[in-house]
């Protein structure tokens, strides 16, 4: 079991810089935005690259492993007993935080060129900014409540990049949309964080995973059951998925980043985080694992059914993040994160590709309208195809070496269900993926924008350096099994686990697995290639794809209902309560009851009054009246009192 | 001959000959007066007699003393009581001198005079005959002064007070002939004897004798002739009886129930009272609700209010008086101070009844304005006013004796009796455009009364002057 | 000792009391309406005379006396308030004096 | 120490003095009223420790003006100076002078209730707080019914509280007990005399079905009042439970636990719901607040120390964004004319810092991670879980989604989308409207980020 999270009390002050850095940088370009212009871009890129630079200075504070105590540590500030707060850099915030500020450098870069010219330039770097500091908060936290902050956070950044563009309705409702989903998930990792104060009385991860044996099994359960649903949210897990498609709202760069690169890993993180409870909750690893599983298929069989460009690769994300909660879920850590790490690289270079391609052709999304466009962007051409063999798992390109981890885990971890599923969207995700490089870029061009404007240097270049890691970073360091550097590097974080399987191996070897799923890749290949690269296809595309469109399942065009269900059952529901309560309980029967009172004094008012007749002879006869009961009262009373 | 009196017992009604006197050398000084100040003159000998009287009578305050025979005792509560009675008088002569036209009002002036003598009478009474007197006097007083004012609705008022008073003084002193039939005495020190707790006879000249006192204190349903002789008499009249009528009935009440019956059928005999004080509590707020007359709302105000102190009562406690006292104090000094209002926002007339006419005040007249709000919320018992403290005395005591019926009522009551009173503190600071322009001229009288009234009711909340020492001297 | 008994006063005086109330009830003259006060005044002053006899205590007769000049104090200002509420009109009825209500 | 009596009294002496300016005087009233707020601010962080008393009756039971902080009032006294100062800075209203005067009044007067270290005289500034809002209504009020409704309603509970407190008084023989650890009140009758306590503190709050007061006076009120009054009047109740409640009749909170319970849960949701539909931008703040007391209620209910840690906190975070989304409010409705979310739409392009001040106080209300609103929510539920309560726990995490949805649709539909033509947009928050509302953002985050002062029981 590893211990090695209890550094609380540390001291590393670089760590608060890396952290800071681009909160400053948000602050700043918020502040003077207007003053800043471009600046405003170049300052945040800058700062991005400072704390990636401090980043990689602290490898070896992140990688030391002394007295077990993993990482590095820099503590904070503490509320109250149990209440501590800190930072932690170890193996596996570092690969986030060399994500997060490395990729995220590329793509601010990027975005020099691609937001050229936007009102609110300066906004979008800032919200930038800030979403880069609030990824390092959620990573670098060294408790729950600190990961809460970053998770809230990271949901805010995306929630207001999503609606950067705030005055197109589509993109408000998407925000919100988003916003909203994610802070079911805040709700549900509340909720586990109140389970675990509840029994060992500290937000730290420490404290928790050393308890984490002397959890009751249903206990563990709840707890892994709670955060799965901050993680599904977050992730774009069936069924909390539905906001992942809608986000492609917001600019492609913030696509690139955010929806693909980064939050929307921040499941995997958390799991990968909590490994120590999962392994002590098989249930648990099962739930997350079919989560993941099912989660990868629907993707990857919804982004068969799309035409806007941004949305086949949203499906496309949501399925790989299947892969990897999948993958970590059912205890293959490494594979998980190993997938994690290089789909960061090749969509985000997809996403960007494709920002190339919208760029040029003055957002442009449908690739109905595409099509011969190798011709017109050949750089844009090859990116992409460099990137659709990464992810579909082509040798020797990295997708192959952390995807077969992935799938190979399945059956490592004694999942053959999951292998099936996770080897049959294999394929699926190759048709798809050469679906969308065959419509947008063979045949004909089948759109009316001429020329539009050609990407500058500051997006090329960015894209360009995206293609050596896709390309080979899977076989510089996932190639070798238990001896690959990869491996290494993780093994005093997940050694344990790796370890625990070791000793029962699967039926089949890991090279047989490759054999097949790469085999289901090739179909996927060539079913593409028949129905959208054959010379026929190509020569009359326009009119199949009417037709494809016309004979779309229904069942896919309504993406399995899912919006629609939750539309039905939460927000439909709660409108209809509160229509009820606000405008029929509260005003008739609530604060009806309050005015009867008030009718009802003036009633009595009135029935006072009007004995006031103003004739005496009436005043005297109630006088009398009330003499006559006093002296009735008065004659019986003595009566009543002696017998 | 000599009379069977000592000095004592004369200096005992000195505080009532000087007022009465007075009111002798108000009619004299009138005659010898010019046209166009003997107004004042009459105001101002009456209120230096008053003060006299009042000064007199508080130099008796712990001094007790049982003149002739037993009649007429001093000391304790009774100049508690006088105090409050002199007090009304001043504050309703004051309204004269504020109000109307250079008349000749002398007459009036002399009348009300006797009228607080009568008044006083009651305070210090302690046999039947004395009672009677006391009651007549004052009674008679008012019967005159009701309809001492060439107005159609001042006559009718009048006649109904007349008519129906003496219908209850008919009861009264036949109840007062029973309980004589009962004991063979009119002093009601004899009363309380544990033999009579029995007698019939005495029950049913209890009830009688306290069908009188409950008329004098307007409890529902004797309480018909309240609205409308407090609106049909003349402004300071009704300031007058609001107060003094109360405070002589009261004085009465309490030393009946305090020092003449026995004490194993005190909870019998007053069972009844109680349950009136309880409908008045009630009765009364809800009549407030739809007035347009200030006079008449405060007529169904005073049922209430006099409600509230009977509860104090209810425990029969020695600090039960006490607050009832206070509470009284209070509810003087509230009363005056509003009619002062009115008196400050009416001219010639009765302008100050309209509450049309506090429409906007607030712009016109903000002092006055703030003043009647102080004792509207006193009314109401909202803090920071006397009539809160009063309340919360009040509350204290009857939940210690007991009595949390009529606290629940009380309470009810008094929600009630909010939405009538902020219901002219609304219409005085609502800025709408009916409201009247004309300034209200500056009465310097009615203004200083109204102040001093409002200073006087907050202050009593911070410094609560609850008369101590009170109890040992009822008897 | 005494030839008539006490209860017999004490009868007579309850129904004077019993019909000047009455009186007051039912008539609308407002003339007959102070004699039936009188008539309880007068109730109240034969009970304090026997009763007085009774238990021979003078104090009752007193008490009758002052009542009796109370009794004409008020009929005397009654008159004076009657004669004003009704110099305009030629006849006199309460019923007509009906300005203050509600 | 006498400097406690001026904390009282100098707000209410200054609100008389202001009288005396010129009947159309703006600038020197609203700038001494600031003055004074301020000073009451500094006064209380002087003399937090500082007692003052003098004896006031001494039958039918001691009763002293007591006056003093006790470490839960301390909080919530800060909070209304801040409130104060920061609202009638920017105070536009007719008859500037007036209104200004009553903001003062009822700042002293709500300071006399938190400051009271006596029952008699909490009740006391219980029922004279409602006057100057009551004034406010009639004179600045949109229609008058809401006056009455407001003033009766809560008169209501102040004369249980009256009745409630004078049995104390009778049957413990002292009402000097606010803030006294030994003062604890069992027998026969100490369920009534909590019950009284109970319903005046629920109309106050206000709590479900008891609430029917607060949207119509939230939305009534000129809106530098309402920010007073929500972010600091509704907590009398709140305080009042913890003060006097768990103080001097723990047992009973206790026994009866459940149905306030119950009752705070259904506020929270209810609250949540409604808010969720209303057009009307006062009243969906005014609706939130329903469901967020709701917690707060719960908390209470629970009787846990770190629920109660965390409520206190949550006092002071509410305050804080109902404050100044009151007062954001304000400016938009002062600028637009209108503050229906259905008219209104697209005005964050031309004014920026009006969509940010909106933006965080909204965030802080929907309890974003980071902000003062997360730490309160967050730390009681905490304390309510381990007090075992689990359903309210739930239910509470419910409302936090809901929550997320209204203020972002409030937000959303008054900033976001395509700007409305008929609506004018006349300019963003002038630099004195942005420093009124600063300090309250500030705290905000500030409370968000080092909230222990305020956990220190």
């Amino acid at each position: 079991m590893t211990h090695h999270l209890l550094g609380v009390g540390g001291t590393y002050p670089l760590l608060l810089a890396l952290w800071l850095l681009p909160l400053a940088g948000a602050v700043v370009c918020w502040a003077f935005g207007p003053q800043l212009g471009r600046l405003a871009g170049w300052l945040v890129a800058g700062l991005v690259a400072a704390s990636f630079v401090l980043a990689a200075l602290s490898w070896g504070a992140a990688t030391q492993n002394a007295a077990g105590m993993l990482g590095a540590n820099q503590r904070l500030v503490a509320w109250m007993p149990g209440f501590d707060f800190g930072l932690l850099l170890d193996p596996l915030s570092l690969i986030w935080t060399f994500i997060i500020t490395g990729v995220g450098f590329l793509i601010v870069f990027y975005s020099l060129g691609y937001m050229e010219g936007d009102g609110a330039f300066a906004r979008f770097f800032a919200y930038m900014s800030f979403f880069v500091f609030a990824m390092l908060t959620l990573v670098l936290s060294d408790n729950f409540v600190g990961l809460l902050v970053g998770w809230g956070l990271v949901g805010l950044a995306s929630y207001f990049l999503i609606g950067f563009w705030f005055e197109r309705p589509s993109a408000v409702a998407a925000a919100r949309k988003a916003f909203v989903i994610n802070v079911v998930g805040d709700a549900g990792m509340m909720f586990a964080i109140f389970l675990i104060f509840a029994k060992v009385h500290s937000i730290g991860f420490g404290d928790a995973f050393a308890a984490a044996g002397t959890f009751a099994p249903a206990l563990l359960f709840g707890v892994c059951a709670t955060l799965t649903i901050g993680a599904a949210a977050k992730s774009a897990q069936v069924p909390l998925h539905t906001w992942l498609p809608d986000a492609m709202e917001g600019p492609t760069p913030v696509s690139a980043l955010i929806h693909a690169a980064t939050m929307v890993t921040a499941g995997v993180y958390l799991v990968a985080r909590c490994a120590p409870l999962w392994n002590h909750s098989p249930q648990a690893q099962l739930l997350v694992g079919a989560v993941g599983g099912v989660t990868a298929l629907i993707g990857a069989v919804l982004g068969t059914a799309q035409w806007d460009i941004k949305r086949i690769l949203a499906y496309s994300t949501m399925s790989q993040i299947g892969y990897m909660i999948m993958a970590v879920g059912v205890g293959a850590y490494e594979g998980g994160i190993s997938l994690f790490f290089t789909h960061a690289f090749f969509k985000a270079q997809l996403f960007l590709g494709a920002g190339l391609v919208i760029h040029a052709l003055n957002n442009e999304q449908d690739v109905r309208r595409m099509g011969g466009l190798w011709k017109r962007m050949p750089f844009a051409f090859w990116v992409m195809l460099t990137a659709v063999l990464a992810i579909t798992g082509v040798p020797p390109f990295s997708g192959f070496f952390s995807k077969d981890e992935v799938i190979y885990g399945d059956l490592q971890f004694g999942h053959p269900a999951l292998f099936a599923i996770s080897a049959l969207t294999a394929g699926i995700t190759s048709y798809y993926m050469f679906r969308l490089l065959f419509l947008a870029f063979l045949g004909e061009y089948r759109g009316e924008v001429e020329h539009g404007h050609a990407p500058g240097w500051t997006m090329n270049v960015p894209v360009a350096i995206l293609v050596a890691p896709s390309v080979a970073i899977g076989g510089a360091l996932m190639s070798g099994g238990e001896s690959a550097p990869w491996a290494r590097f993780f093994a005093p974080q997940f050694g344990a686990e790796m370890a625990a399987v070791a000793h029962r191996p699967p039926a089949i070897s890991e090279g047989m697995t490759s054999v097949i799923v790469f085999a289901l890749v090739i179909i996927g290949f060539i079913i593409a290639w028949w129905r959208y690269a054959t010379t026929e296809a190509k020569r009359d595309a326009v009119p199949r794809l009417a037709g494809e469109t016309a004979h779309m399942p229904v069942v896919l065009t309504n993406l399995f209902y899912v919006d629609a269900a939750i539309d039905l059952v939460f927000v439909r529901s709660a409108q209809f309560l509160g229509n009820f309560f606000g405008r029929m309980l509260d005003p008739h029967v609530l604060d009806g009851a309050v005015r009867d009172v008030a009718f009802w004094a003036r009633w009595l008012g009135a029935v006072v009054r009007s004995f006031q007749t103003g004739l005496v002879r009436a005043y005297a006869l109630i006088l009398v009246f009330g003499a006559t009961s006093f002296i009735v009262y008065y004659t019986f009373a003595t009566y009543g009192m002696r017998h | 001959m000599t009379l069977p009196f000592t000095g004592a017992d004369w200096s005992a009604i000195l505080p009532v000959s000087a007022i009465a006197v007075t009111a002798l050398a108000v009619l004299i000084a009138d005659l010898f007066s010019g046209r166009n100040d003997q107004r004042y003159v009459s105001i101002a000998i009456a209120l230096l007699g008053t003060i006299v009287g009042g000064i007199l009578a508080a130099r008796q305050f712990g001094q007790h003393h049982d003149a002739f025979f037993g009649g007429y005792v001093v000391g304790g509560f009774t100049t508690v009581f006088q105090e409050i009675i002199v007090i009304a008088t001043l504050g309703s002569l004051v309204l004269y001198g504020a109000l109307g036209p250079a008349q000749r009002i002398a007459g009036m002036t002399a009348i009300m005079l006797w009228s607080a003598c009568g008044a006083m009478l009651m305070a210090a009474a302690a046999n039947l005959m004395m009672i009677f007197l006391g009651l007549e006097l004052l009674s008679l007083g008012l019967y005159a002064l009701c309809g001492a004012v060439d107005r159609r609705a001042s006559r009718e008022s009048a006649l109904k007070y007349l008519i129906l008073s003496s219908t209850a003084t008919g009861f009264l002193i036949f109840g007062s002939a029973l309980l004589f039939g009962a004991t063979g005495s009119i002093r009601l020190a004899d009363f309380v004897n544990p033999v009579l707790a029995m007698n019939p006879l005495f029950w049913l000249g209890a009830g009688m004798f306290l069908i009188g006192l409950v008329f004098k204190l307007s409890l529902v349903p004797f309480h018909t002739w309240t609205p409308d002789v407090f609106q049909g008499a003349p402004l300071p009249v009704t300031a007058f009886m609001s107060v003094a009528t109360k405070a002589g009935a009261l004085a009465v009440f309490a030393r009946f129930i305090y020092a003449a019956l026995p004490a194993d059928a005190v909870q019998g005999l007053l069972l009844p009272v109680w349950i009136v004080a309880g409908i008045s509590m009630i009765a009364g707020n809800v009549g407030m609700l739809a007035q347009h007359d200030l006079k008449r709302l405060l007529g169904y105000s005073g049922v209430a209010q006099i409600g509230y102190i009977l509860v104090a009562l209810a425990g029969g406690t020695p600090l039960g008086l006490r607050y009832a006292l206070y509470y009284l104090a209070a509810y003087a000094f509230m009363n005056l101070g509003a009619f002062a209002v009115a008196a400050a926002i009416s001219g010639d007339g009765e302008e100050g009844a309209d509450l049309e006419n506090y429409r906007g005040l607030a712009r016109r007249r903000p002092w006055l304005a703030a003043a009647m709000t102080v004792f509207l919320l006193a009314l109401a018992g909202l803090p920071p006013t006397a009539g809160f403290l009063g309340k919360i005395l009040i509350l204290a005591s009857s939940v210690s004796a007991g009595y949390l019926w009529l606290a629940a009522l009380l309470i009810i009551g008094t929600a009630i009796s909010l939405y009538a009173y902020a219901k002219v503190i609304r219409l005085m600071y609502e800025t709408s455009e009916g409201a009247r322009q004309a300034l209200e001229p500056f009465v310097p009288l009615a203004w200083a009364s109204a102040a001093i009234c409002a200073v006087l009711v907050v202050a009593m909340t911070f410094y609560p002057l609850t008369p101590s020492n009170v109890l040992p001297l009822v008897r | 000792m005494m030839a008539v008994p006490l209860d017999h006063y004490v009868a007579l005086a309850a129904v004077m009391f019993f019909i000047g109330v009455i009186g007051v009830i039912v008539r609308r003259n407002p003339l007959v309406m102070l004699m039936s006060i009188e008539l309880m005044f007068n109730a109240a002053n034969l009970l304090f005379i026997a009763f007085a006899r009774a238990w021979v205590q003078n104090s009752g007769q007193i008490f009758a006396f002052l009542v009796i000049t109370v009794a004409a104090a008020e009929a005397a200002i009654g008159l004076a308030i009657i004669v004003t509420t009704f110099r305009p009109q030629k006849y006199v009825d309460v019923d007509d004096v009906r300005t203050l209500h509600g | 120490m006498l400097l406690v009596l001026l904390i009282v009294v100098a707000p209410i002496a200054a609100g008389a003095l202001i009288f005396a300016l010129p009947r159309n005087d703006r600038t020197i009233s609203r700038g001494a009223g600031t003055a004074v707020a301020i000073a009451t601010f500094a006064m209380l962080i002087a003399a937090r420790d500082a007692q003052w008393s003098v004896r006031w009756l001494s039958r039918p039971f001691e009763a002293a003006f007591h006056f003093g902080t006790t470490p839960v009032s301390f909080w919530i006294a800060l909070l209304l100076a801040l409130c104060t100062a920061c609202a009638v800075a920017t105070t536009r209203v007719a008859r500037t002078r007036d209104f200004v005067a009553l903001m003062l009044m009822l700042e002293g007067t709500m300071l006399g209730l938190f400051l009271a270290r006596d029952l008699l005289v909490f009740a006391l500034f219980w029922d004279l707080m409602l006057v100057p809002v009551f004034f406010g209504l009639v004179g600045w009020g949109e229609h008058p019914a809401t006056a009455w409704r407001y003033f009766i309603y809560n008169f209501a509970g102040g004369l249980t509280l009256l009745l409630a407190t004078a049995a104390f008084g009778v049957i413990y023989g002292s009402t000097d007990v606010i803030g006294r650890a030994d003062a604890h009140l069992v027998g026969a009758w100490a369920p009534w005399i909590y019950a009284g306590f109970a319903f005046a503190f629920l109309v106050k709050a206000p709590i479900w079905p008891l609430h029917t007061w607060m949207p119509p006076t939230y939305g009534g009120l000129p809106s530098p009042m309402v920010s007073v009054v929500s972010a600091v009047q509704s907590k009398a109740g709140l305080y009042g439970f913890i003060a006097i409640g768990l103080a001097l009749l723990p047992d009973y909170v206790r026994e009866y636990a459940d149905p306030l319970m119950v009752l705070g849960a259904i506020s929270l949701i209810y609250g949540a719901v409604v808010a969720l539909v209303q057009n009307d931008a006062k009243r969906v703040v005014a609706y939130s607040s329903l469901s967020h007391l709701g917690l707060i209620i719960i908390a209470v209910a629970s009787g846990n120390r770190i629920a109660l840690a965390g409520a206190v906190v949550y006092i002071v975070a509410h305050g804080l964004f109902s404050a100044a989304l009151f007062m954001v409010l304000g400016y938009l409705e002062e600028r637009e004319g209108t503050r229906s979310l259905l008219r209104l739409g697209g005005l964050g392009w031309k004014n920026p810092r009006l969509a940010g001040a909106l933006c965080i106080a909204a965030l802080a209300a929907l309890g974003l991670p980071g902000l003062a609103g997360f730490v309160g929510e967050l730390i009681i539920l905490v304390g309510v879980y381990q007090a075992g309560y689990v359903w309210p726990v739930i239910v509470a995490l419910v409302g936090i989604v809901i929550a997320s949805a209204y203020m972002i649709r409030l937000y959303q539909d008054l900033m976001n989308g395509p700007e409305v033509a008929d609506v004018p947009v006349r300019g963003d928050l002038t630099w004195l409207e942005g420093l009124a509302v600063a300090p309250l953002l500030a705290a905000l985050v500030i409370v968000g980020i080092y909230p222990v002062p305020l956990l220190r029981l």
